[in-house]
C-alpha cells in the first residue's frame, strides 16, 4: 500500500541556495491541494555559504510535530548527505546529484541518482532551474500533481516573462524524467481532503492575532528570528490606520511602544533574546506606571549572540525575571502555530485589562515553522479595552487607585480630561513621588495583586489543557513549541500500554497552580522537557509550586522529536 | 497636523491662565535653579497657545530638570533616563493631535540618550525638545556632562574634562532638526517666545536652554557674560549660516537659529495608506489561503 | 550608672539642610576617640527639599546593626518629630528647637528643648551655624570632648579662616549652653578604648578591596547609590597607573571594562539597579566570551526609578537570571562594611580565576552607611590572577580549550603572541564561530563547569559562616547587608533561651549547597527574611535546594532592625 | 603614543607581508560584497605600517561587515551589536599602545551605536574606526538603515523611508572626530592609504567607506557615478570647509576631508598623575583613620 504520510527532508549549501525555497514550494503545493503539512527549517546565521536543511512533513492526517528523522532524503551535495543519511528511516528514500554525492551502499535504502546540475547547465541551459527542476522530480516521484507547482511558478514570475517560461520548462523536465525511473519506494502522495487550510508560520500568526486585538502601534528593530513581524506589520498597520517604526534601536522601540499605549493605542513590538536584554529597564518603567503593551521574544540560541538563527527556549529566566526590583509581568507561550492566534490576542486582552507588560515567548522554530491551519474561529478571541475612568470627576481621579483587584482607571491623553503623569518613581494613588514606607508597600501589593486576579482567569482546561491517560504514572509538564512532539510521544505511549498524560500551560506567569498542582500530584512522577541547558521552567516550577522534576534538556538548535521525548517516558516508566 | 490646530480655541471660549498649567505641586528645585526660568516660561508658551491642558503631554527622562512634568498640570510621562524621546515619538505616532513637549537635562539628552537624539530629530518627529542645559549632573550631585568645559574638574573628572564639549547646536543641526533655537533660564519671557515657536513649528524643535545649577555649578555670571541676540538680520532658514555660527561662536546666541520646513514623520506615516480600512481577520487571512 | 552605648537619631529637612553632617561629624568625632559607631542615613530624592534622618550607634562594644529605634531624638522640625517620636525609647532623650517644635507632653522622656535658629541668628550672627552649635550642645550633652570636633572644623575650613573662627565659636557656644541645663537623662559616653579605628563606608571597603585586588581599570555612569565608588576611583586610579573613565551610558561602562579586561587589565563597574538593566546584554557577551570582570551593583528600592535614595534586595533575581540564554555568572553579597573587603577581593579572584563576570550585590545602606572597623588583614585576601598561555604553542593555541574544570588559557593582546577572536558567538576550541548541536552543547557544559570548580572553593565555612546554637530548631539563612540585624536577633533569641542559629553566605550562585543542605536537614523550621517583596532569595533556595522556608519580607526602603527579626523569631518557635 | 611607535620595527626585522594578516578563514561574504574590498584595503593597510599581528585588535558588533575580525590573523573581539567603540575604548585605555580598528556598519554604528560613536569622536580615543556603509542591514536580510536614501522602500520601509538620512561625514565632524575620510570598497588601494592614514593618525579616526551589499542593494552603479577626489589643494586642516562640503556635497568625495591634531583622551588620562605610585592597603586605608 502507498504511503502518503511521510517526511521529507533537503539539505544542501546556502551559497548554492534553493534548499529552503525548493521545500518550502513543495509543502506549500501540497497544502494547498489539502494536505497537512508542519515544516521546519535551519540555517547558518551567514547570508551565503553553510549547511541549511529543511523538512516536511506531509499528511492526510493532523500532523502536530516535525516527527522522527525523515522518509525521504534529498541532498544537494556530499555534506548534506552525509549530516542526514543517519536520519533516515528503513526504506527511506535517497535522492541525490549523482555528480556531486557518493552514498556508501546501504540495502536499507533506496536510492534515485540524477544529475540535476549537469542537466540544468546541459539540457536546460538554467543552471537557477536546478531548484526547479528537482521540484518537477520531487512531483513525479511522489505523487504531486504539477498544476499546483506550475500556479506558483506562474504566480512569481508573472512580470518576469522568460524566466517563467524557462522555469515551466525545467519543472516538466523533472517531471517527465521520473517517468524514466523505476519507482521502488512506497511514497506516494494520494488524494487529499481538499479542505481549505492556510500555510502559516508562528510570526504570521502572531501578527494577525495581534492586528485582531486591535494593535494598531509597532515598533522594532530587526533581528532574527523576529524581523518578519516588523516587516509585516510596516506593510500592513497603515492599511488599518496604525504606524509602525522601524526604531533605531530595541530601547527605542519598547520606549516609543510605552508611549504609544500611554496616548491609548493598544502596542506591542517583538524581539529577540538581546533585543529583550536591553528592553528590561524599560519593561521595569512599564510595570511600574502600569503600561499595557505586548513584548514577543522570538527566542533563538544564545548567550549572547549565540547561533542567532537556530531555536531554544533559553530566555524564559529573562522574561520572568529580567529587570530590575520586584514587578509584576505576565508571561505567556504559545504552543503551535494555530495556537499562536489565540495567544496573541489573550496577550493583548491580558495587558489592557491588568495594565502591564505582557510578553509573548516564540522560538525560532516556532516563528519561521509552516503549519497548515484549519478554520479559525475569531469569535472565541475575545477582544479586551482598557478600564477608562468613565464618570470620574478629573478632579479627584486617582490614575494608581489602590483597588481590590489591583486594576485602576485610565485616562487618555485627549480623550479623557483626567491628567496625570506617569511615573517611573514609586508614587501615591494620584501618581505623585512619594517615597514613604506604607506607599511603597501598598503600592507594590497593589502591582503584583492583578497577577492575582489575572491567575483566576487563566487557571483553566482552555489555557492548561491536559492530554492522554487519566489515571497517569508519569505527568509530562512542557511550554512553548514543544508541544507536538510531547503529544506524539504521549500517543505512542499510550499505544504502548504505558500510562502518561501532559498538561501545557499557555501561561508561565502566573502560573495556572491549581490545575498544575492537581497535576502534579495525580502522578508519581514529573518530566520536565525544554530546550534548554539549565532547565529553566523545571525551575520555576519547583521554586513556585516546589515540584521535583524529572528534567530532559536539549541545546543545540533543534528541536525536540516525539522519538526523544518517547525515549525517556520509556527510561523513567519502564527501565527505572 | 495643521499649524493652525495647536492654537485654535472654540469662538467664545474661556482664556485659559498661565496659573491653570501648574500642577499645584510645588517645584523640589534648589533656590536659585535655572530650571525655575524654565518651568515659567513653559507655563508661559502654553498659555500664548491657549493649548487644552489635556491635549499637552510633557515627557521626560531623569534629572532634576526630568522633574518638570509633575508641575505642569497637562498629561505626562516621567520615564527612565534618557528614554524620553522615543517616549515621545510613540506618543505623537500613535495621536498627532497631541502636543508634546519633551524636557530634560544635558546628561538625559546628550550622554545616555545621544542615538535616540539624533533619529528623533532626523525623523523629524514633530514635537519640542527643551534640553535644560547646566553642564553638569545635578540630580547625581555634579559630575561632569557631555557638555561640561574642557578641563572642567568634577567627582567624576578630578583632573579634568579631556572630552571635546558636545556642542548642542551644532548637534542638533547635524541631526537633522529642523528648527534649532537657544534660550537663557534667566530671561524667561524670550524664552517663552522660543518655545513657543518650537510648539507651533510643525517639526522637531530642539531649544537649547542654559539653566544653570545653582547648588552645583553656578554659571549665571558666566551666561549674563556670554549669551547674546542674534543679529537682528539673522537668516535662520540658511542652515549652512548656523552650522558656521554654530562651529565659531564665542558668545552664546539667543534665539531661533535655524528653521526648516520638512515633512515630519508623524505626518509622513499618517500618508502612507491614506484610506484606512477596517481590520477584518477572515479578510486577512486570505492570504495565508 | 551612665548609659554609654546608645543611638542617637537626627531628623529634618534638607532645604534646610545640615542634618546628615551634623549626625555624620559627631560619630566622626566619637569614633576618633575609640568608639565603635554604626551609621544609618535616609535622605529624599530631592537635592535639596523633603524629610532626611541620620542615625548613629555608639558603643564601647562591637555593633552590628543600627538596632531598634533610638535613645536620643534630635528634631529640627515639627516634621521630624511627629516622624521618629514613637521610636524613641523609654528614658529616651528629645531635643529640639523649641520655636520649631512642639512636642506633646509624655512622660516617658526627657526633652530639652533650644532655641538653636534664634541663637545661631541672635546671638551668633551666623544662621548657618546653626549645625555646629546643636554639635557643640550634643557634645556637651552627652560627653564627647570637644576637642576631636574643633579639629574637624579645622581641617575642613582650613582655608577659610573667618568661617573657621565662627564655627568654633557656634560650637564653643552649645558646649558652653548645655552647662545651664540640668541633665536629667543618663547618657553619658565615658572612656573609650583609644584603639585605632577606620571609619568607612561600604562603598569606601569595596573600592579599597578592588584596588588592593589589583583593578586598575574602572568605567561608570553615575547613579545613586553607586556614585561615590566612581568618584574615588576617578580620583585615586591615575595615582597607581590606572584608569577611569566616566561613560555616556552603563553600556558603554561594561562594555568598556570588557575591552580593558581583554587588553588584560583588572576592570570593574558599579551601578545600580537600572543601570545594570541596561547592561544584561553585555554581561552574556562577558560570560560567552570568558572574560574576567566585576560588576557591582549597589541596590535601590525599584523597580524603575522607584525609591532612588532608599534600600531593598530588589535585584537578586536579575543578577540571578538577567540576560537571555543560558550562561554562567558568580553573585556575591557582602554581608557588612568589613565583609566588603574580603568580598571585593573575592569577586576579582573568582572574576580571574573563573573568567566570568562576577556581580557583587551591595545595597544603599551598606554603600553608605559607615562603621568602625578594626584591623584589616589583607593577608587573608589572596591576590589571584588569570590563567595565561605561557609555554603554549601560538600555532596551536586554543583559547577556548575542553577543560576537566572549565578553566582555559586567556592570551593578552601586545603580551601574548596567541591571537584570537573573542566572540559572542558559539564557537569552537579556538574562538571560531560554530553552530553545530555537538560544540554548543560541549561548550555550554564547559562554561557551566566552571561554576561547579568554584563551588569548591566557597562552600566553606569563611565563606558561609554559621552562628548561634549548635543545636537549633530554627535556622536563619539571610544573604547581605541584613547579616547584623540578623546576629543581635540571634543573641537576643539565645539569651531567651530560644535555639537559633544563622547561616549568611557571601556566594549566591553557585550556592554553597553543601553547607546550605547540612543546616537546613539540622534544623526545624528555616527562615530567610529579605528587603523584597517577592522573596528572592527564598525562591533562589527552594529552586536550587527544594528548601520551603518561612518568608520575612520587609520592603518600604528601611533595613530590618534586630527586633523585627526576633519577633519572627519568637512567633516561629514560641507563638506557633 | 607617539607616532612613530607605531611603524617602528627592528632594524633587521623581517617585513611582515600581506597574507601574514590573514586568519586563513575565508570570509563568509556574498560574491561581489564590498566589504571584500574593505579588508583587503585593511590587509594592505597594516602590511604598509608593519604592524605585530600581536599588537593589533580588530573590534567589531554585530553585522555581515562585523564579522571582519575573524578573517585577521591580529586580535580581535567580535562584540555586541552598536557596542564596538566603548570595548575598544576600554582596550585602548588598558594598553594605549595597541593600535585598534573598529570596523563595522552603518546600522551598527549608526543606528543602535550612535551614542557611542559621538561621544567616542568627542574623548578622541585614539583608534581607527571603519564604516562599511552599505545603506542597509545587510546580515538582517535588507531592511532600512540610517544611511538609506530618502525614500528607500525595504521590508521595513515598504512605503519608503522618511527619515533624513544620517550624513556619516558631517555627523562625525560634528561629534568631534578629529580626522575623517571617505573611501569606495572598489578602490581598495586608495582605501589602504586611507586607513593607514588613520591608524597613524593619534586620535580618534573615522573612515567613511561605501561598501555595497551585492544581495540586497547594489550600489555599484551609483557610486561608480557619484564618487570624486577631494580638490587637490584641498585644506584638510579647515574645520569650516570640511563641514561645508559635508553639508553640499553632490558627489561623494573620497579622500581625506578633515584632519586636526588634538590631545586623544587615552593619552590625556595617563598624565593625570604622572608618578605611579604602588598601591598599598595600609598605606590606602590611612584617609580612613
Ligand atoms: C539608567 C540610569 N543611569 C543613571 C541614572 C542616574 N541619574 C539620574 S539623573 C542623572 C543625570 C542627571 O543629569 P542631567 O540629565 O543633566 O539632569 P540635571 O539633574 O542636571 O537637570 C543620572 C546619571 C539613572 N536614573 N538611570
Ligand atoms: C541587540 C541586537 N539587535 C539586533 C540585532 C540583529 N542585527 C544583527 S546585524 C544587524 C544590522 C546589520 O546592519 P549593519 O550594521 O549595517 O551591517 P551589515 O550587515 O549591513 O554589514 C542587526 C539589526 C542584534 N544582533 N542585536
Ligand atoms: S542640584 Fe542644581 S539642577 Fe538640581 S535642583 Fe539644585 S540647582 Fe537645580
Ligand atoms: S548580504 Fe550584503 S553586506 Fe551581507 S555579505 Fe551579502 S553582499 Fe555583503
Ligand atoms: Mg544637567
Ligand atoms: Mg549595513
Amino acid at each position: 500500500m502507498a504511503k502518503d504520510n511521510f517526511i521529507i527532508r533537503i539539505g544542501g549549501d546556502t551559497a548554492v541556495g534553493g534548499v529552503i525555497s525548493t521545500g518550502d514550494n513543495f509543502a506549500a503545493a501540497a497544502a494547498r491541494i489539502g494536505f497537512r503539512t508542519f515544516t521546519f527549517r535551519t540555517y547558518p546565521s551567514e547570508i551565503k555559504g553553510g549547511h541549511a536543511w529543511f523538512q516536511v512533513r506531509i499528511s492526510n492526517k493532523p500532523v502536530y510535530s516535525l516527527g522522527d528523522g525523515c522518509d525521504i532524503l534529498i541532498a544537494f551535495d556530499q555534506h548534506a548527505y552525509e549530516l542526514h543519511q543517519g536520519d533516515l528511516s528503513q526504506n527511506g528514500v535517497l535522492l541525490y546529484d549523482s555528480d556531486l554525492v557518493q552514498p556508501s551502499p546501504n540495502g536499507n535504502i533506496i536510492r534515485y541518482g540524477i544529475p540535476f546540475q549537469k542537466i540544468a547547465r546541459q539540457e536546460l541551459e538554467f543552471v537557477r532551474g536546478t531548484n526547479v527542476l528537482i521540484l518537477g522530480v520531487m512531483a513525479g516521484l511522489f505523487g504531486l500533481p504539477p498544476a499546483s507547482l506550475k500556479e506558483m511558478v506562474k504566480t512569481r514570475y508573472k512580470r518576469r516573462a522568460e524566466l517563467m517560461e524557462k522555469n515551466i520548462q525545467a519543472l516538466d523536465y523533472g517531471y517527465e524524467y521520473t517517468k524514466t525511473i523505476q519507482k521502488e519506494d512506497k511514497f506516494w502522495l494520494g488524494t487529499a481532503d481538499h479542505v481549505a487550510r492556510l500555510i502559516m508560520t508562528g510570526n504570521d500568526a502572531i501578527t494577525a492575532g495581534a492586528l485582531h486585538a486591535g494593535c494598531r502601534y509597532f515598533a522594532g528593530y530587526p533581528i532574527t528570528p523576529a524581523s518578519d513581524i516588523l516587516e509585516t506589520m510596516a506593510s500592513q498597520l497603515p492599511r488599518f490606520g496604525g504606524v509602525c517604526l522601524q526604531a533605531e534601536d530595541e530601547m527605542a522601540a519598547l520606549a516609543s511602544v510605552i508611549g504609544a499605549s500611554y496616548a491609548g493605542t493598544k502596542a506591542m513590538t517583538a524581539t529577540s533574546g538581546p533585543g529583550f536584554s536591553l528592553m528590561t529597564e524599560l519593561l521595569g518603567l512599564a510595570s511600574m506606571a502600569e503600561i499595557p503593551l505586548v513584548i514577543v521574544n522570538s527566542q533563538r540560541s544564545g548567550p549572547s549572540t549565540g547561533m542567532p538563527t537556530k531555536l531554544e527556549q533559553g530566555d524564559l529566566f529573562q522574561a520572568l525575571y529580567g529587570g530590575h526590583g520586584d514587578f509584576p509581568r505576565i508571561v505567556l507561550a504559545p504552543a503551535s502555530v494555530q495556537n499562536c492566534f489565540r495567544v496573541s490576542v489573550l496577550a493583548f486582552g491580558l495587558a489592557e485589562k491588568y495594565q502591564c507588560p505582557v510578553i509573548l515567548l516564540s522560538d525560532q522554530s516556532l516563528s519561521h515553522r509552516t503549519e497548515t491551519i484549519g478554520h479559525v474561529d475569531t469569535d472565541v478571541f475575545p477582544v479586551v479595552d482598557r478600564l477608562r475612568p468613565d464618570g470620574v470627576d478629573p478632579e479627584t481621579y486617582l490614575r494608581y487607585q489602590y483597588t481590590d483587584d489591583g486594576v485602576s482607571p485610565m485616562a487618555i491623553p485627549g480623550l479623557d480630561s483626567h491628567t496625570y503623569v506617569a511615573p517611573g518613581l514609586e508614587h501615591d494613588e494620584r501618581g505623585h513621588p512619594q517615597l514613604s514606607p506604607e506607599v511603597h508597600e501598598r503600592m507594590t501589593a497593589k502591582r503584583f495583586r492583578k497577577l492575582d486576579t489575572a491567575r483566576l482567569e487563566i487557571d483553566n482546561e482552555e489555557l492548561c489543557p491536559r492530554y492522554g491517560d487519566d489515571q497517569a504514572d508519569l505527568g509530562i509538564i512542557g511550554w512553548g513549541a514543544t508541544q507536538g512532539s510531547i503529544r506524539e510521544a504521549v500517543d505512542r505511549a499510550l499505544a504502548a500500554g504505558l500510562k502518561v498524560a501532559a498538561m501545557h500551560p499557555r501561561v508561565l506567569n502566573p502560573l495556572p497552580e491549581e490545575r498544575l498542582r492537581e497535576f502534579v500530584s495525580s502522578v508519581k512522577h514529573v518530566l520536565v522537557p525544554e530546550v534548554n541547558y539549565q532547565g529553566q521552567f523545571a525551575h520555576h516550577l519547583a521554586a513556585n509550586l516546589g515540584v521535583q522534576a524529572i528534567r530532559l534538556n536539549k541545546i543545540g538548535g533543534l528541536p525536540f522529536t516525539p522519538g526523544e521525548i518517547y525515549n525517556k517516558i520509556e527510561e523513567v516508566l519502564v527501565h527505572a | 497636523m495643521p499649524d493652525g490646530a495647536k492654537v485654535a480655541r472654540a469662538p467664545g471660549a474661556e482664556v485659559i491662565s498661565v496659573k491653570e498649567y501648574k500642577s499645584g505641586d510645588k517645584p523640589i528645585w534648589c533656590p536659585g535653579c535655572g530650571d525655575f526660568g524654565v518651568l515659567s516660561a513653559t507655563y508661559k508658551a502654553l498659555a500664548a497657545l491657549q493649548l487644552q491642558r489635556h491635549e499637552v503631554v510633557v515627557v521626560s527622562g531623569i534629572g532634576c530638570s526630568s522633574r518638570t512634568p509633575y508641575f505642569l498640570s497637562t498629561f505626562g510621562v516621567h520615564g527612565v533616563h534618557g528614554r524620553s524621546l522615543p517616549i515621545a515619538t510613540g506618543i505623537k505616532l500613535a495621536n498627532p493631535a497631541l502636543t508634546i513637549l519633551v524636557m530634560g537635562g544635558d546628561g538625559d539628552l546628550m550622554s545616555i540618550g545621544t542615538g535616540h537624539f539624533t533619529h528623533a530629530a532626523a525623523r523629524n518627529i514633530d514635537l519640542t525638545c527643551v534640553m535644560m542645559d547646566n553642564q553638569t549632573y545635578g540630580l547625581t550631585k555634579a559630575q561632569s556632562s557631555p557638555t561640561s568645559f574642557l578641563g572642567h574638574k568634577s567627582k567624576s573628572t578630578p583632573y579634568g574634562v579631556v572630552a571635546k564639549p558636545i556642542n548642542p547646536v551644532l548637534f542638533a543641526l547635524a541631526s537633522g532638526a529642523s528648527y534649532v533655537a537657544r534660550g537663557y533660564s534667566a530671561r524667561p519671557n524670550d524664552l517663552a517666545d522660543i518655545i513657543a515657536g518650537g510648539i507651533r513649528h510643525p517639526g522637531f524643535a530642539f531649544i537649547h536652554v542654559q539653566s544653570p545649577c545653582a547648588e552645583f555649578f553656578n554659571t549665571y555670571d558666566y551666561y549674563d557674560e556670554h549669551v547674546e541676540s542674534l543679529p537682528p538680520d539673522w537668516d535662520a532658514h540658511d542652515l549652512k549660516a548656523a552650522v558656521d555660527l554654530a562651529l565659531t561662536e564665542e558668545k552664546r546666541h539667543l534665539g531661533v537659529i535655524y528653521e526648516e520646513e520638512r515633512t515630519a514623520l508623524s505626518d509622513a506615516v499618517r500618508k502612507f495608506e491614506p484610506d484606512t480600512k477596517q481590520f477584518d481577520l477572515t479578510a486577512y487571512l486570505q492570504r495565508f489561503s
